[in-house]
């Protein structure tokens, strides 16, 4: 047990995953001698050798094709996009290939790629460094889409991702890169506990799911309600696809109320299909609809603006509020949804 | 201040060329060992590579070429008759496939688009299998483990980085194996086509970039993609390149081994434009009477990679009755084989839709499955 | 008016604006002098001429980026992506640029890129030739989604989509471009018209909302549904982003059930979306949780499995028996869902 | 029948070249008018270009790259002391930038990359506008066509098919403006580069490729994109190609001045690589220590762009004491205007969050303005 940055459990598990099976290879833009613009693959490249901790040529279509190529070969890449915002361009071997390929041949091929996405706002960066676009990935029928809140998950995560036979998205919250934790070197027997939700506090009074790089905040208003007497039960979801539901379900059969929050645009988020998966399974039970806390429908703002476009602490509580039918912002707004006016007094 | 000027610049600088406007002779600076008469042209160097040629390699590859010439008239067949959805015929394209793919060894890797029916053959797809996708009974026919061969990339142009990436991987193997990239003259316009070139030159990866230049990407003429000759791009990209006569099979064997020889030794990429003409529609589908004149047609009927080989074979006394019948009887066997592996494919299971997506368990997918199942069970002694 | 196929009313509509309009230029593969795979720009490049009606190399990427550069010189490009499957290689200069410019430059540089994309299965293609992409596009901020139904709709939509000043996706149901219709000339004054949902039955027993290949497959089960007594209202969305989730938040409020159908795959769909939308807008109103009958999580299969994959008029009606509480195949799943067993018999 | 082969293939073929293993000299090839001593070498057509150029017209270029240097030691400053986010300086490529886009006229349009900060000086951009999108108070600063230069394009490659299709814009407009796309090294690896050649040889579009080559892409050599000079790879595609000193900024308007002057004239599009030095980091967050000797950067700083021409003009007697003394103010003034011109630009308004993501009505982004609104009213005089 070490105390590791999220950022060094990254580059733990990915050295472990380099030492355990010589088919691992790493690959990317500027992961050798720099070690990554995020350090995540430092000194990797000096040990495990040039062959293996690939600098590749700036082309991001060209790191996920030839890691297709590399996995017809039997090898397991994982690739680093450098930034969120730099994945588009090899979107097509992404969801036209990397996706299908295991399908299009009935099985006879297995893509054991991972793609590592530092992700998600907050760090003050100019545009196309902020992006969340999981729900891209997630919509994607034959890709796994996960994401870690912290070093222990981080460093386990990432193994069990390389692991994996199907293709993992895996997206990294580069806000909490440097948050600090206790990390265990041994893996869950489950090779697919990586893709499970987890509860990360329990609660009765309603239940707030987050992931990435929100469960921290989520944790953050869970302690901030419970000082107002509101038992919050917080998940961290883990996996955006498949989404763990029966986790969530259960938590909602027990409070009856969820809360959803991500940074990405909330139109098609991952909250849209989490809150309409939870509608299905427990209608009866919900006394509330679904509330989202999410980004808005703009794109990723200024910096200046970043600030209001990520869902906080204070934005997270309202639609707490929200979920308990209490006072919250939306009771101002005219429509449907201003029906639960009646709740307990807000906060404020 | 404007550093603007109108000087009037000399036509003939010491640039590097490219005078787009100039349009390119389809035959300029082609490699041609086999004219259309069948009469062989000398070629000092590409000479050496089909030296070892025999007459019985030659009468191999020509009936390959004839096969494969039926299969296509077949696979046509079905799809007028109704039983294919759709085949895009590798018709006047055989010697570009056949002398390219026969180069190759069982343990090299070939990464393909959609009209290269003849390059399967030689890598020995089953021929049902080679129908499933166009009988729509599965997305692809076959292992691509047990052929060396990877299914059809339809998506233009992707395939070639896999190619790379695959040649990365022999290369971090240590194996001697090579991988080939076969994709068009139109696909050399996108973008992934490009990156692999550039990934190839930068680890001299042990890929041959095989591009069937047949002179059209469905209606748009070739000189929409490319003002030069395909060829002359890769070297800009550290890539040596060959152009080749693609409907002389002598001259695409010798380009393939130089190229393919190379790879397997250590010696980098090499990127090949075989010349060639698509003689049939782009698709079953496809009206290409909208788009080129019959003359221009026939102009290439003229220059049949078949009708050469048969020429040279019969000048040399090879082609006897015996010979012709034989390759008859393979084709035959082929076309029949084509026809009937087609109409015998098995109509897959409708649950099998949820079959192989993850290689590892996804409970939503589960659910959906049994959600489906359940569906259907409605149904049982019933309406659908 | 005038009785024309789907696929002539585009091209009728894309004739309007090119006369109309001489910033108006057509790009794509093939669609000169052949006039499109699907002819739907059939004859406009013998009359406009090769500058205006633009086939361009084999490229996506490179024909939205030379529209986004056309779009900066002042013209209204309309792109035509040959097949759904063909849209990815273009994916970034969509997303990252096209979508982005406006909000980028605070409302200096605008985008009127239309991107004509023929979308959906049953027409028994090859891989990559029948797949619904809409979502990605739907869940990206700053672009427009549409897709039409009929071939007035077709007609005055494609001509509206070009007339607005933003980035606009278009999808076309390939599958119904040989249905007939009468196309009228005249365009709705509101220039917003072709982005509002339209009712198109009337009927209060339960709201199914379709979109472009499903419309007319959702009006054919409300057929079947009102033989057995139920009384279905039809929305045709018309417009996927933004929903025009009032049009179907006063239907639900009317029926209390909703059903929401499309071919794209389940997981992050339009109808994750909407369902969202509607329970968070009609939480006291639903009767039901809100059902989604949709492509299952799977790559688009070989065409011999497609009519499974697509939902079909017995699929729409075994959803509304689940929105009626009725019995439907959902009853005997196990898990949270399969509480409404109490419903009325089905119907088989 | 296999046609592998063992025979041994000649080293010296008649194939096109590209022997991607042999290292490419930095200066192979390349134009230089202007030596790192400041010594005018003859070209005898470029000099053509540059015959004009009198004193004044030198010394203003002097003053260009002067002041542009010293916004960049000004901005780097102003990321140190916390006020700005982050900066990529273009120090060392003042030639490259200032040489080229002093060529241009007002009606020409220029797309970039980050990193051209010079360019956006020479087009006009307030110096305000310059740092608000590295002051994080909006996207991009400024107002494209007030400039005729489009806001950064952050992808890499991106800006190339917009400058391309600006390009084919113009022909239709029947105008004589030039498209100009900005972008580095690094850059030629994407895939949309190499499209956009593709799409300007196919429409002779009057575009200028301007590749600054300056060694790196953050830490990958330019050795890991390009086994050739990347002059090399245009003409393949039918883009004619220059590859000049681009600390040399005598060449680099010769060489853009030919560019231009071609494209203007219907003559089509052209590529330029510029090689010079990124002198600093990649950006302020980059430690360029980790991949690069100080022995090199020591061996480019004898290359200096302002060095050399100031070495120049001192040799002709131009730069005195005055010349000096009000290159320094303008330089004073500039930076002054920098710090001051940042440190006032105003915090947007929250709601503007939501201002200009579309150009048309939109209820549901309206919707959620409302509810942000009230959101926000219930802090009024609160804790937020
Ligand atoms: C990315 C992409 N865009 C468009 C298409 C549609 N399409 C299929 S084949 C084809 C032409 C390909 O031409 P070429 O590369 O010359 O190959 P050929 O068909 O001549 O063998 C096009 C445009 C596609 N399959 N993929
Ligand atoms: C598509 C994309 N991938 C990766 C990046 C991250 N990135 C920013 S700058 C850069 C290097 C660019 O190098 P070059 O083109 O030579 O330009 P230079 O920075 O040297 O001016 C990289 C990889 C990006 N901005 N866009
Ligand atoms: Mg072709
Ligand atoms: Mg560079």
């Amino acid at each position: 047990m070490t105390t590791l940055t999220l950022s060094k459990a990254i580059n733990t598990g990915l050295h472990h995953a380099l030492a355990e099976d010589d088919r691992v290879l790493l690959l990317g833009e500027d992961i050798g001698r720099l070690g990554g613009v995020f350090r995540v693959t430092d000194g990797l490249q000096a040990e495990f050798g040039a062959d293996r901790v690939v600098d590749m040529p700036l082309a991001e279509s060209a790191i996920i094709g030839a890691a297709i190529g590399l996995a017809f070969r039997g090898f397991r890449p994982v690739c680093e996009i450098q930034f969120d915002g730099f994945i588009y361009p090899g979107f097509d071997q992404i969801v036209a290939q990397l996706a299908k390929l295991h399908y299009r041949t009935k099985g006879a091929v297995r893509m054991p790629v991972t793609i590592r996405v530092p992700y998600g706002g907050g760090i003050g960066a100019v545009e196309h460094h902020s992006e969340s676009p999981e729900a891209y990935f997630a919509h994607t029928a034959g890709l796994r889409v996960v994401t870690c809140s912290d070093p222990q998950d981080a460093h386990t995560m990432i193994r069990q991702a390389i692991a994996c036979d199907d293709p993992v998205l895996f997206f990294e919250p580069k806000r909490r890169y440097w948050t600090k934790g206790e990390v265990l070197d041994d893996l869950p027997a489950d090779p697919l506990a990586f893709t499970r939700a987890r509860t990360v506090r329990a609660g009765t009074d309603a239940t707030l799911v987050a992931y990435g790089p929100l469960v921290q905040t989520a944790l953050e208003a869970a302690e901030a309600a419970a000082d107002e007497g509101v038992d919050l039960e917080v998940i961290d979801l883990r996996s955006l696809a498949p989404l763990d539901v029966d986790a969530v379900a259960a938590s909602v059969e027990k409070t009856g109320r969820l809360v959803i929050t991500h940074e990405a645009q909330r139109s098609g988020g991952v909250g849209a299909e989490l809150a309409a998966s939870i509608t299905e399974r427990c209608f009866d039970l919900l006394e509330e609809a679904p509330v989202r806390v999410t980004g808005f429908d703009t794109p990723y703002p200024a910096s200046a603006l970043e600030d209001h476009f990520l869902p906080d602490l204070d934005r997270i509580l309202d639609g707490v509020d929200r979920a308990l039918g209490r006072r919250s912002s939306a009771s101002a707004v005219g429509g449907a949804d201003a029906r639960s006016t009646t709740g307990g007094e807000g906060r404020r | 201040m404007s550093m603007e000027t109108h000087t009037q610049f000399p036509q003939d600088s010491d640039e590097r060329g490219g005078d787009a406007r100039e349009p390119v002779p389809v035959d300029h600076g082609c490699v041609q060992l086999l004219d259309p008469d069948g009469v062989r042209q000398e070629d000092a160097l590409y000479d050496l590579f089909v030296a070892d040629l025999g007459h019985t390699e030659l009468l191999a590859l020509y009936e390959d070429m004839v096969v494969t010439r039926r299969i296509d008239t077949e696979a046509t067949a079905l799809q007028r008759q109704g039983e294919i959805g759709l085949w895009p015929p590798s018709l006047g394209q055989e010697a570009a496939q056949v002398g390219s793919a026969r180069v190759l060894r069982r343990g090299d890797f070939v990464f393909t688009s959609y009209r290269e029916q003849a390059v399967a053959y030689c890598r020995g797809v089953e021929l049902d299998q080679l129908m499933a996708m166009w009988r729509g009974t599965a997305l692809s026919g076959w292992d691509p483990f047990a052929v060396g061969m990877a299914t059809p990339a339809v998506i233009i142009g992707a395939q070639t980085l896999h190619a790379t990436g695959y040649a990365m991987g022999c290369q971090r193997d240590g194996s001697d194996a090579v991988a080939v990239a076969y994709f068009g003259d139109g696909a050399t316009s996108q973008g992934d086509v490009n990156e692999a070139l550039v990934l190839a030159a930068s680890f001299q990866a042990p890929v041959v970039f095989f591009c069937q230049n047949n002179q059209y990407a469905i209606s748009e003429p070739v000189g929409l993609q490319a003002q030069r000759p395909i060829a002359d791009r890769a070297p800009g990209f550290g890539v040596p390149s060959m152009r080749v006569d693609g409907n002389d099979v002598l001259a695409v064997t010798a380009a393939m081994r130089i190229a393919v020889d190379r790879a397997r030794t250590g010696g980098g990429p090499t990127f090949i434009e075989a010349v060639t003409y698509r003689m049939g529609p782009h698709t079953t589908s496809d009206d290409p009477t909208r788009y080129r004149d019959e003359s221009e047609v026939a102009s290439w009927r003229a220059k049949d990679p078949i009708t050469r080989l048969e020429r040279l074979l019969e000048s040399e006394g090879v082609l006897d009755e015996t010979a012709r019948a034989h390759v008859a009887s393979v084709a035959d066997a082929a076309a029949a084989r084509v026809r009937a592996g087609c109409l015998a494919l098995p109509a897959p299971d409708p649950l099998s839709l949820f079959d192989e997506v993850y290689a590892t368990a996804h409970p939503g997918l589960e659910r959906q499955r049994e959600e489906y199942r359940s569906y259907l069970a409605m149904f049982e002694g019933g309406a659908r």
